[in-house]
This record gives structure tokens, sequence and C-alpha cells, in this order.
């Protein structure tokens, strides 16, 4: 199915999970490979949340395996994994109230004990969102939906992520935004970041991505190179649209 | 008149000073936790049985005067610093996910259980705690104030001041505060909230004991039923400043023992007034400052 | 069907029990029978405690309607508790009523004390309103204890036991009977009120107060409603608690009072009244059942309280399982 | 098949510490009169109901006390807590033997079944107004802890105090459990009366008075019978040299009551407190009135209560006024030397 | 009736010296769908909330159907008729899906607790009426009868946004104010939510002002269109005349060529 080209970072086998009795995924296979972009597209409710935060930990995976650079995540703390590079900016933002907009830049590099690189990586988020260095000490609840947005994708910077997990990270942005989004999630990619993207946005994600995947109530469905999926007319029927 | 009011100045920033160092902890733990710990004047109470135990042992071999008291106080801190940890693991850490009024009443029941556990080791006997602190002081005109009340309103506002730098200026602090909004964020952004949680519950624990020893040896005695007043004193010194803020629970300590000192002074109403006076007050501050007077409003989005 | 909503959260499943008349009417004919016969079979002192036991339930069921219903925490009620009391106490004793006169007064003053506090503060957070109930709460027992008309500290004693169509309400019997009734009632109204438009209308407040607010509710108006209902669940059983123990003084109103009213509250599981009958019980008979351990009785009180929180978070009742 | 006695005292809460020394007393009694051959010729033993110092508590305390088989009732520590027990004792007909709680608000609630052999507080108003004039006093700063006995005893001394012509110059109120009283101590000494009384209990007064004189007041300080403990010496210290206090007789100063200390001693391993003899002569008293009356019948033992002419007390003779308060005053004058009290001459 | 249903002008709103909203001239007219636009923190949920009463302008006015609104607290303004969705979801937990939509019905019955107690023939004649209008609304949104007794919360989120909508019409609006709706839904939810505004408008006569940054969706159905940058009203027309507006283009819509851009 895939090429066997480039070392596989992150990889999923047989995974379940779910929320109490509710089993959201139903053993799942999935690979993200060092460098790539894969794109994870699903309806609502197909369970994309679940996955990633099944391999961030949020969620405890009911069977299967999760390795990390062939390290075992599953049975590990959130922050745990955190610390060891895989970073989750989750579906809604989750920007920290009560806490500045800096502040809140600050924490997102709470494991990066050089102030120095933390210093500079704030440099380079306030480069790429300029709106952040003008609110930088306003309460980042206080933004609107976009620029909380850029907060978080923001934060996720401070950490300096080896594998970058996103959540819908174009949800409620304007559309001139969407795209800016979409940039910076290819610059970051650029950058050296491996990245797990789930979008309702999938015409975007696949031009973004080499890889996808499709879920389907808690199974893949299908997968396949981005742009092969992009041709595919079920995805385009249900997916893509006009 | 004057020499009067003055002097009540001093007695209200001693009893301020207590309720600063109590309310403190409170404000710390309701600010990571959103948990009101009901159980934490007793902790004041074990923390000055503590200091006295530690002191008797040690001032046979150190001296019973400032050292004495020091080390002592030191020890309470620790000691109690661990005992809120304990407290927190055991009572609280199971409770997260409960409602909140729930993990309330488990906070009463904790401070029931220290209550009579303590009555129970002690018998209820009240212990005097006789440090030789010596009456030094200095004079101020008519105003006499003592090394103790120095030394204590000192100590005060360097663990305050401390405290409020840790909070506002370091990572870990940010942490404390970052964990009490959102515990799953938190923990993706690599921070242990648990840890995190656990440090808070050690240092305004560790502030309350230090609170209950000093004012063990402040005021010569220790009994069970200490922390029960002040404990109240404190919820309403941290309310008043706007719960959740560390400036706010000095300011508020502060006014308390301030209000308190005053109260008893006004003319035609005698002492037994005083608590209705600070507590009016205290509904007044609300009515026209909901988040009490430093406390951030916390407007939500629409 | 959303009165079926209201009525199996409120009774949290229990409600299934007695969903044909039938059953309904046997079960109501079994409990009563129990409650009716509980005092013979027990003899005089259970009858005190049971009694005391049905007045925690009329308390914990109308700061329920606060708490449980309204979301708004209160650590003062036993100040609501103290405005009945005194209202009997000082209206009989120092002039001269007649009981049944001081019912309407009590009331009164009772919805007259929960707009006072409640009117300004409402608003508030509700940590924030947390204190100034309390502060309430002490500001009245203060008063309670520093006023002549109240007794001062030593309180009021010799309160006349009222007459009713000629039957002297005297002995612990009478008072059991009595607080039987007023707890049946107490249930009913509370019932009725979760299942009605201002029920609902606690339980959005709670929820959600802007999104309420942006329905069209009014929430102050309608946190008034439940601090007022409540103000009066407590006073009348301040009432009926006054003429009981014939004698009142301010320690009956304490801050630790009201904690134990919202223990009662919180422990059964607030919102839901078996459980917070059963809380009530459970605050009033467990430190008697422990009553031969003498000095560890609290200290295993508050243990086993501490536990039932741990193993049993919201409440020992359970939530309801619908389907 | 023996005999129950009820004790009502607080075991648990803030006066915890008193109710057990009066329960302890009760048992040294108790083990006397068994040792003799019991009451009518049968064993005697307690049972202890904990009134936690609150009038609620205290009624299921009484209502247990009263439904369970006992034939009297000793104790009655604090006043509050006993006066709505007085009409469960009254409506059960049990003799009540109230060996500590003095308040005068007891009196008018007594059904006429209870008997007060400490004495109350007019009686300690008396003393304590002979005391303060024969000290040459003018004016006088009164403080109380808010609770009914000591409220009590302050408004009854604040009445006979103006009513002899004299001043008082501050009356306070403090929170019991308070530790700072420098505001009072401020207040008062700014009014500087020439003695300073207060009505409440050792914990807090004996931190009054340290705060007071290292406020430099000078004047005399008195304190009523809730502070009797020598215990008052190890909170107050030094400052407690010369404090009056007025007191029941107390183990110390009771000649007779040395083996009865003993005995306490020997089977508790500490000093008997101060309300100790009292309580064990409570218990002497209920047994000589049953005795008396030769049966357990509580109207008959009532009766011979009423009559009393108990001459066997630690703490001196016992008969009744017409409203059953003891009929001499107990009261001693006690003062502070040498860290401890010593009988004031 | 005027033909004006809603109408701002000059409002200005700021916080701690920002400026949120500049001098915004607006309005909506009676049975028309008008949308608003404009990039993030534009200040478009903003203007909601000073429409609502959640937020108070410190200049401007606003009038609804001739009355003034500024005055009023949030619970007033939808008495008076203008009912609101949240951005964020906010369904009131642990109650059912009938329940929530009931509450709609509070500001139009007025029972307080003496009938609750002893439940009147009026009483329930009320709750009655409550149960039925609740009902309707949602047979009107398409939510499926079976779901009406689950708890609201559980639901999908695309039938959460419904009830959100129902429980917004059980109040009885002229005037609806929708803040994305159709954010997070898929396509084809979309296209249900499409249909179900315009019978909003259609079948009840119901103006509706909406918030979205899906702008197919927005020119699809709506008859007016306003740009908000910055506070600042930059343009308004037609949904034509918006989408060729260079302004607009500039400051929200972006161009194809940034979308090509983005394949590698
Ligand atoms: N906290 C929860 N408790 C119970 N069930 C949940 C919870 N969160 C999600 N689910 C359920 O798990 C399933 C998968 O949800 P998930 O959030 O992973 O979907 P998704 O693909 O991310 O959808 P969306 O596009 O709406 O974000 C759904 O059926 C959902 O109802
Ligand atoms: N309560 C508030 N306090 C301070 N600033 C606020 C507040 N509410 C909104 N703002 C600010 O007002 C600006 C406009 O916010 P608003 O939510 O109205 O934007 P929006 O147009 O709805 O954006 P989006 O499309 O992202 O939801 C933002 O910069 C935000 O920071
Ligand atoms: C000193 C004691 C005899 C007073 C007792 N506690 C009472 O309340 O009356
Ligand atoms: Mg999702
Ligand atoms: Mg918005």
């Amino acid at each position: 199915m895939r090429s066997e080209t480039g070392d596989v970072v992150l990889s999923l086998k047989g995974v379940s999970a779910g929320y109490g009795r509710i089993t959201a995924l139903h053993g799942i296979d999935l690979e993200v490979r060092r460098g790539e972009i894969v794109t994870l597209l699903g309806a609502n409710g197909a369970g994309k949340t679940t996955t990633l935060k099944t391999i961030s930990g949020l969620v405890r995976a009911q069977a299967g395996s999760i390795t990390f650079e062939g390290e075992e995540l599953v049975g590990r703390k959130a922050s745990a994994i955190a610390r060891m590079g895989v970073v989750h900016v989750p579906e809604g933002r989750h920007v920290l109230r009560g806490l500045s907009v800096r502040e809140n830049l600050e924490l997102g590099g709470f494991t990066v004990h050089d102030s120095k690189l933390r210093g500079e990586r704030l440099e380079e988020v306030f480069g790429l969102f300029p709106i952040l260095q003008q609110r930088q000490h306003q309460d980042g609840s206080l933004l609107s939906g976009g620029e909380q947005q850029m907060l978080a994708i923001g934060r996720a910077m401070m950490h300096g992520p080896r594998v970058l997990l996103l959540d819908e990270p174009s949800m409620g942005l304007a559309p001139k935004l969407v795209l800016e989004t979409m940039r910076i999630v290819k610059q970051l990619n650029e950058r050296g970041a491996t990245i797990l993207l789930v979008e309702q946005n999938a015409r975007l994600a696949l031009k973004l991505a080499k890889y996808g995947y499709v879920l389907e109530t808690g199974n893949i469905r299908m997968e396949g190179e981005a742009s092969d999926l992009a041709k595919d007319t079920a995805i385009v029927r249900a997916y893509l649209g006009g | 008149m004057f020499d009067i009011l003055a002097q009540q100045l001093i007695n209200g920033l001693v009893l301020g000073s207590f309720y600063a160092l109590v309310a403190l902890g409170y404000t710390m733990v309701f600010g990571v936790v959103k948990l009101l710990n009901f159980a934490h004047g007793d902790l004041y109470m074990v923390g000055a049985f503590v200091g006295l135990m530690a002191f008797s042992f040690l001032a046979p071999i150190i001296g019973p005067g400032w050292f004495g008291v020091g080390v002592s106080i030191l020890l309470s801190m620790v000691a109690i610093g661990f005992l809120g940890v304990v407290i927190e693991r055991v009572a609280y850490t199971p409770m997260l996910k409960a409602p909140r009024l729930s993990i309330l009443i488990t906070a009463l029941a904790v401070s029931l259980v220290l209550q009579n556990a303590v009555l129970t080791l002690t018998n209820g006997q009240i212990l005097a705690f006789s440090p030789k602190l010596g009456f030094g002081g200095v004079n101020l005109g008519s105003i006499f104030i003592s090394f103790k009340q120095l030394v204590l309103v000192g100590t005060a506002a360097v663990l305050m001041i401390a405290l409020e730098l840790f909070v506002s200026r370091t990572q870990y602090g940010r942490a404390m505060r970052a964990v009490s909004v959102d515990k799953d964020m938190c923990e993706l952004m690599g921070i242990d909230v648990n840890r995190v949680v656990a440090v808070t519950f050690f240092v305004g624990s560790a502030l309350a004991g230090a609170a209950g020893t000093m004012a063990g040896a402040y005021y010569g005695s220790v009994w069970y039923f200490m922390g029960f007043l002040i404990g109240l004193k404190a919820f309403t010194a941290a309310v008043i400043g706007g719960i959740g803020s560390i400036p706010g629970a000095m300011l508020g300590g502060l006014i308390l023992g301030l209000l308190e000192a005053f109260g008893t002074q006004i003319p035609g109403i005698g002492s037994e007034w005083k608590d209705v006076f600070s507590f009016s007050v205290l509904i007044l501050v609300l009515v026209f400052k909901p988040t009490g007077l430093l406390g951030k409003s916390e407007q939500e989005r629409m | 069907m959303a009165e079926d909503e209201a009525r199996s959260r409120v009774w949290s499943g229990l409600d299934r029990w007695f969903d044909t008349p039938a059953k309904k009417g046997a079960i109501l004919a079994v409990l009563a029978a129990a409650m009716i016969a509980a005092p013979l079979i027990f003899g005089p002192y259970a009858t005190v405690i049971l009694t005391n036991a049905l007045l925690y339930a009329i308390l914990a069921l109308g700061l329920n309607i606060v708490v449980g219903y309204a979301g708004l925490l209160d650590l003062g009620y036993a100040a609501f508790f103290a405005v009945g009391a005194y209202s009997v106490g000082i209206l009989t004793v120092q002039f001269g009523w007649n009981f049944w006169l001081t019912l309407p007064v009590a009331v009164a003053a009772a919805a007259l004390a929960g707009i006072i506090i409640g009117g300004p503060t409402l608003r508030l957070r509700s940590d924030y309103l947390a204190i100034v109930t309390l502060g309430f709460g002490e500001i009245v027992r203060i008063a309670a204890r520093n006023l002549q008309i109240t007794g001062a500290a030593s309180g009021i004693s010799g309160i006349e036991q009222p007459w009713l169509f000629g039957w002297h309400i005297a002995g612990p019997l009478d008072f059991y009977y009595v607080f039987l009734v007023l707890a049946v009632i107490a249930v009913i109204v509370s019932v009725r009120l979760a299942e009605s438009r201002l029920g609902r209308a606690w339980l959005y407040v709670r929820h959600d107060e802007d999104a309420a607010e942006a329905m069209g509710i009014d929430r102050v108006r309608v946190k008034l409603a439940a601090y007022i209902i409540g103000a009066i669940y407590g006073s009348l059983g301040g009432v009926f608690f006054a003429v009981n123990l014939t004698a009142i003084s301010p320690e009956s109103f304490s801050f630790r009072q009201s904690t134990l009213f919202l223990m009662a509250v919180i422990l059964g599981g607030m919102g839901k009244i078996p459980g917070v009958i059963l809380g009530a019980f459970i605050v009033v008979l467990a430190p008697e059942l422990l009553r031969d351990l003498g000095s560890f009785r609290l200290l295993i009180f508050a243990v086993g309280l501490l536990l039932i929180m741990l193993f049993r978070p919201s409440g020992i009742w359970p939530t309801r399982s619908r389907s | 098949q023996g005999l129950t006695v009820g004790v009502q005292v607080p075991t648990t809460g803030s006066e915890a510490t008193y109710g057990q020394d009066m329960a302890n007393a009760i048992q040294i009694a108790i083990d006397e009169i068994n040792a003799a051959g019991g009451i009518l010729g049968k064993q005697v033993s307690e049972v202890v109901g904990d009134d936690a110092c609150d009038p609620q508590q205290a009624t299921n305390a009484a209502t247990k006390l009263a439904s369970s088989g006992v034939v009297g009732i000793v104790g009655g520590y604090c006043s509050g807590a006993t006066v709505p027990t007085l009409k469960i004792y009254g409506d059960a007909k049990l003799p009540f033997i109230i060996t500590a709680a003095n308040s005068t608000k007891l009196i008018p609630a007594n059904p006429g079944n209870a008997f007060m052999i400490n004495s109350t507080g007019n009686d300690q108003v008396a003393k304590a107004m002979e005391v303060f004039t024969k000290r040459g006093l003018k004016s006088l700063a009164i403080v109380n802890e808010g609770d009914a006995y000591s409220q009590d005893l302050a408004e009854l001394t604040r009445k006979a105090w103006t009513d002899a012509g004299n001043t008082v110059a501050a009356f306070e109120t403090v929170n019991k459990g308070e530790q700072d009283y420098s505001a009072v101590v401020t207040k008062i000494k700014a009014a500087n009366p020439d003695g300073v009384f207060w009505t409440a209990y050792y914990a807090d007064g004996g931190l009054l008075i340290r705060q007071l004189r290292e406020a430099g007041y000078q004047g005399l300080i008195a304190v009523g019978d809730g502070s009797n403990s020598p215990d008052l010496f190890k909170l107050a210290g030094e400052a407690a040299e010369g404090v009056i206090g007025f007191s029941n007789p107390t183990a110390e100063f009771l000649p007779g009551a040395k083996a009865f200390a003993d005995a306490y001693m020997a089977k508790f391993g500490n000093a008997p407190g101060p309300y100790a003899p009292l309580s064990y002569d409570g218990m002497k008293l209920l047994a000589w009135a049953i005795d008396k009356a030769g049966t357990t019948d509580s109207a008959a033992v009532i009766e011979a209560l009423k009559g009393a002419d108990f001459k066997d007390g630690l703490a001196g003779p016992i008969s009744f006024n017409k409203d059953n308060t003891l009929a001499r005053s107990n009261f001693i004058v006690l003062e502070g030397k040498n860290g401890t009290w010593a009988l004031a001459e | 009736m005027s033909e004006q249903l809603l109408q701002l002008s000059g409002v200005t709103l700021g916080f701690a010296g920002n400026t949120v909203l500049q001098g915004v001239d607006f309005t909506v007219e009676a049975g028309r769908i008008a949308s608003l636009i404009g990039p993030n923190g534009a200040g478009k949920t903003s203007l909601f909330n000073c429409i609502t009463g959640f937020y108070k302008p410190q200049q401007g006015a606003i009038t609804f159907d001739g009355r003034a609104m500024l005055p009023l607290k949030p619970f007033q303004v939808t008495q008076a008729g203008i009912a609101r969705t949240f951005q964020n979801l906010r369904l009131f937990r642990g109650m059912s899906v009938l329940e929530n939509v009931m509450s709609g019905q509070h500001c139009r019955t007025k029972a307080g607790a003496i009938a609750a107690i002893f439940r009147p023939a009026s009483q329930r004649r009320e709750e009655a009426k409550i149960e039925q209008v609740a009902s309707e609304c949602l047979r009107f949104v398409g939510v499926d009868a079976a779901d009406w007794h689950r708890e609201a919360t559980t639901l999908a989120y695309g039938h959460q946004r419904r009830v959100e909508i129902a429980r917004a019409l059980a109040t009885e609006p002229q005037l609806l104010l929708l803040d994305e709706p159709a954010a997070g839904l898929t396509k084809s939810e979309k296209e249900e939510l499409t249909a179900l505004i315009t019978s909003i408008r259609d079948e009840r006569g119901v103006a509706v002002l909406l918030i979205e940054h899906d702008t197919g969706l927005v020119m699809s159905i709506s008859e007016k269109v306003s740009v908000l940058d910055h506070g600042v009203l930059i343009a308004e027309g037609t949904p034509v005349e918006i989408q060729n507006n260079p302004k607009v283009i500039e400051a929200y819509l972006g161009s194809e060529d940034a979308e090509d851009a983005l394949a590698l």
C-alpha cells in the first residue's frame, strides 16, 4: 500500500479507544513518516479527534500500540508524551484564560529550559503572527476566535515539536486566514516538523498533505497518497464538493 | 485619641499579617484547583502543634530564643507542606472530576478529621508555647512596637512577596495558574499537572504551618480549635482582596486586621459588634466590586 | 413528557418504582405506615432523633432548592433558620402572640431577609456568594447574641407549645408527627417546583447563566425566587424547631450548623430528593449511632464522611439511569 | 441488676477537657460507692452523654439518657447546653444534679427536679463586689466571651457594680479562640480602669492577661470561675502573678480532698481539674438521696434532695434554697502566686 | 411596522483602550437574511453582543422595531424579539433536548412559584403550551423525535447546532442572530443548514442576521452582506458586489493564487 520510503516516526497498530462504554476507535492502523504531512479526514464524529487524543495520551488506548521513534506511548502520561516532542494542538484552541497572550506562549515552551532559545522562538512566533505581539499583554481568552487559533499554533511552535498533531486548525477562521494558517502549517513542515493534520476542509488538507487516511465511524476506510485521494470520486462527493 | 488610633493601626497590621499569611494559602490553593480548602485553618492549627513539638525538642539544644523559633517555623513548614500534599493526594485528587460542591464537603470533612484527631491526641488540652523572645522594642512617642511584632510583620511580608514573585514571574508559577484553567491543555504542553498541584498544596500548606507556628509563639498558646476562627477570617480576607489573587490576599488580610482593630474602637458600640462591622464591609465591597478588590473579573467571551 | 424528565431527575430513578397508580399507592402506603409506626416501635429516644432528622430533611430540602436546583452556594443557611426560630421566640415570649399568628410573620421575615441579602449579591460568582452568605449568617448570629430582644447569648426560653384545634402539640410524639407532615409537604412542594417552569429556569441559570439570559430569563429574579423559597423553608423549620425545643440560643445557628445542612444536601446527592433526605438522616443519625464511642465519635463521623465523599463523589444516592 | 447514672458533660468540642474531668471524678465516686456495697445494695455504673457544649447535641444526649433507665443525672457543665435539657429531664421526672453550670438563667427554667450544687453567678458577683470594694476599685473593665455563661456573669457584674455607684469603663466581648486581643487591650488601656474582670474561660483569659500586661496595663486583673484552672499560669506566665480568681472549691484547697485527688491521680494519671470535686460530690449526693428515700422512685429522690442535708461533700455541706440552688455561697478567692493559685488573704 | 427592523447607528465599543467597534451604522430589514462577514477579530461577535445587551457600547444607538435596545438587559432584548445562538455551542448540560428548547418559551409565559405548587388549570395549560411550542420548533429544525429525550450535549455536533437554533426560535423572535452556525459542519450538513435558514425566513417570516466564514453559504442565501474590518464597516451590498469588492478581497477573502501556492 504505502511506499516504503522514509522512516516511520509515529505508528499506530490496532488502536482502539473510547469514552467509558463508548468505543470511538476500532483498531486503527496509521503511520506518519519523517518530514511528512499526513492528513486524517472523516465526517463528524468519525473519531479524528479521538485518534489525536489517544496519541497524545489524553484518552487511554484500550488496545493496540502507538510508537513514537520506536518508543511505546500507550500507558504514558500526556505530559510525558509532550515532553518527548509529540505536540497536540487540540480542537477548540484551549487558550488559557487569565494568562496573557505572552504568558500563554511562554508556557508553550514549558519544556524548553533554555530561556534564550525560548526568547528566539517567541520572536519567531511574533514574526509570523504580528497581532499576537500587539496583544501580548492582553488576556489570551479575550482574543477573537481566529486570533486564538494563531495563539494556539504559536504555543505549539514554542515547544519545538518533533511531531505536531493539529486538530482542525482552520475551524472558524476567515477564508484568508484559513489560507494563511495552511501556509504556516506548510512552513512548519518545511522547517522539519512532521505533521498529522485533521481538517474539515478536505480540499486544502489534501493539497498540503503527502498522504491521507479516511476515517469512518472509528475505522480506517481508505488511505493513499494525497494526490490520489483528491481524485477519488467517493471522497470528492463526500468531503470536497464544489 | 491619636495614640489609640496609632496603636490600633499597629494591632491591625499584626493581626492582618496573620490573616494575610493564612489567606495566601487559601488563595493559592483556590487559584490552582478552584477548591475552597476549608481544612486550611486546621493545617494552621496542626502547624502550631508541630512547631511547638519542634520547639520543645530544640529549645534545650539551640535555645528558646529567636533561632529556636525560627528553626521550628521551618520544620513546621516542611511538615505541614507534606501533610498538605498527603491530604491533597488522599482526599482531593480523587475528587477532581467530582462536582465542585462535593470537594467542598470533602474539605469540610478533612477539617473535621484534623480537628478531632488532634482533639483526641491532645485530650483537648491547651498547650503553652513560651519562647524567650524578650520584651524589647522601639518607642515611637507613646506608641510601642515590639521586636516580635516587627519580625512577625517582616517575615510575613517577605514570604508574601517571595510567593508573589514566584507565581507571577516563573514558569512554574505560570504553570500553576494555567493548571487552574485547563488541566488537559497543560498536560499537552508537557506540564505534569499532578506535580504542579502537589507543589501548590505544599507551598500553601507550608505557609499555614509557618503562620500557625508564628501565632503559637507570638500569642503563647496552642490548641486544637485555634484554626477554626482564623480559617474563617482568612477566607474572608482572601475574598475581600479577590480570591485567587496573591496581592489581593495580602491586601485583604491587612484590611480585615485593620477593620477589626478599628471596629473595636467605634464609639457607642462595643467590640461585640466588630465582626458584624467587618462582614458588612465585606458585603459592601463585593456589592460594588463583585470580584473583590484586586480580583480579576472572569469575564467570559460569548 | 418534559415533566417526566424533571420528575425522574429529582427522584433519580425512584419514580420508576411507582409508575403505575397501584404501585405508587402501595409504596406510599408502606412508607407512610413505616414512618407513622417508627416512633411507636423504637421508643422515645429514637422519636426525638427521628424528629430531628425530619427537621434536617426539611431544611436540607430548602437548601437544596438554593444549592441543588439554582446552583447558589449558601454557607449561611442557618441564618434563615434563626429568623424563623427567633420570630416565634420573640413574638410569643416577649409580645405574647399566639403561635399561629407568628407563622406569616416568620415567612415574611424570611422572604425579606432573602431579598435583603440576595438582591444586591446574587450577581456574584458562587465562591463570592459563599462568603457573603457566610458573612450574613454570622451577622445574624452575632446580632442574636448581642441584642436584648433575642435574649442575648442565653437566648429565649419558655416558648409555649402550640394548640391546634384543641390538640396541645407538646410531647415528643406530637412533634414527630408534626415534622413528618411538614416533611411530606416539603417534598411535595420541592417536586412540584422542580417540574415547573421556574424549576427548569433554575437549572438553565445554573448550567449557563449567559445562555439562560439569552433565552429571555431574568437570572437575578429567578435566583432570588430560589433564595426566597429556600429562606421560607429554613424559617418554617426554625419556627417548629423553636416550639419543639421551647428554648433557643445563638449557638444553634452557627456556621457549623450551616455546614451541616450543606453536608446533608450534598452527602446524599444534591438535586435528588431521596438523596437529600438520606443525607439529612445520615447527618443526624450517624453521630447518634456513634454516641457510645465517646470522644472518638466525631472523629469517626468525620472519617466516615470523608470516605463517603471519596467513594461516592456525587452523593450516596445513585444518579438516575435512564434509557 | 445494677443501677445506672446518666452523666451529661461535653466530651467533644471546645470544652472536652472539662467534661472528661467531670466524668472521671464521677467514676471515682462510683468506684467508692460500689466498694462500699453500692446504692440500696446495687452496683452502680455511669453512662456518659456528650453534650459537646452545644444546645442541640445536648437535647439529643439528654433524651437518650432520659430514656435509658437511669436513676438520675449528674453533670451539666455549660449553662448554654444545660438550659434546654432541663425540660427533658423535667418531663422524665429525673433528679438532675447540676455540678458546674451556674448561670442564673438556669434558675427560672428549672422545672423543680434540678439541683445546682455550684453556687450561682449571683453568689460570685457578690463575692467579686466584696473583693473589688475592699481593694478600693472605682472603675472596672468587664470582658466576656459572648457565651451564655460569661455574658450572664458579665451582665450581673455590670449591674451590681453600677448599682453600687461605680463606673464600668469598658464592657467588651471577644470571640472564643481568637488569640489576638490587642484591639480590646488597647481600648481598655486607654480607658485605664482600676481593674479588669474577665468573666470567661482560662484558655482565652490566659492570653488576655498576658496581652494586657505586655501592653503595660498595671491595674488589678480578676477572673471568674471559668478561669480557675492552674493551666491559666502556663498560658499567661508571669503576667498572671497577682491575678485574683473567684472559684468554687477546687481539690488543692480542700484539705479533705487529698484522698480523692490521689485516687484520681492513680486512676487517670493526672491531677483532678477544677470541677472534679463538685462532680464527685454530685454523685455522692445522688447516692445519698436515693439511700435516704430508700427507693429509686424519682419523686421520692427529688423530695429527699429538696430537703437535703448532706454533710460529706468534699467541697462542703450541701443543702438547697427554695429555688434548688446551693444554700450557701461556696466561692473562695484565689490569687496568682509563684505560677499557681494560692488562697488570697 | 417599520421596514428597518433593526437599526444600529454609530455604535462604538472598546475594551481597555482597544477599540473593537467604531461608529458602526447598520440595518436589518424585516423578513430578510442579512450577513455579516469579516476577518477574525473584526468585531462581529462583539456586535452581536451589543445588540443582545451583553456588551454596552460606549456610544451609539440601537433600535429594534422602533424601541431603544441599549438600556435593556439581555433577557429583555430577547423578550423584545431578538434571539441568538452562540459561536461556541452553549446548550444546557444534563438536560434533555426538549427541556433545552423549552427554555425559549420562558419569556413568553409567566407561571411562578405559587402556581407551580398549587397547579391551577392556567398553569397546566401553560406547561402544555410550552411543550407544544418547543416540540414544534424541534420538528421545524428537523431534530428527530427519537432524540428529544436524550441529553442534549450527547448529540452529534451538527444536531446540537439545530437544537440551539430551535431553542432560539422558541422565544418567538422577529430577528434571529446566528453566530457561525456552519462552523465544524460537514458539507452535507451545511447544505441542510442553508435550507433551514431559508425556511426560517420564508415560513416563519423571521429576519436573520448571520455571521459566517463559509463564503459559499453566505453568498448563496443573503440578500445583503456587510463586511466588518477592525471594527469598521468597510463594505455593504449584494453578494455579487461584495465578492468582487477589492477591499473585501484584500481584507477578507484572499485570492485564489494564495490557495494554489499551497500545493507542493
Ligand atoms: N467526551 C466524550 N464522551 C463520550 N463520547 C465522546 C466524547 N468525545 C467524543 N465522543 C464520541 O466519540 C466519537 C468520535 O468523536 P470525535 O470527537 O473523535 O470525532 P471527530 O471525528 O473529531 O468529529 P468532529 O469532526 O465533529 O470533530 C463520536 O461518536 C463522539 O460522540
Ligand atoms: N470582553 C472583551 N474584553 C476585551 N476584549 C474583547 C472582549 N470581547 C472581544 N474583545 C476583542 O474584540 C475584538 C473583536 O472580537 P470579536 O469576538 O467580536 O471578533 P469576531 O469578529 O467575532 O471574530 P471571529 O470571527 O474570530 O469570531 C477582538 O480583538 C477581541 O480581542
Ligand atoms: C465556670 C463554669 C462553672 C461555668 C459553666 N461552664 C457554665 O456555663 O455555667
Ligand atoms: Mg474533532
Ligand atoms: Mg466571533
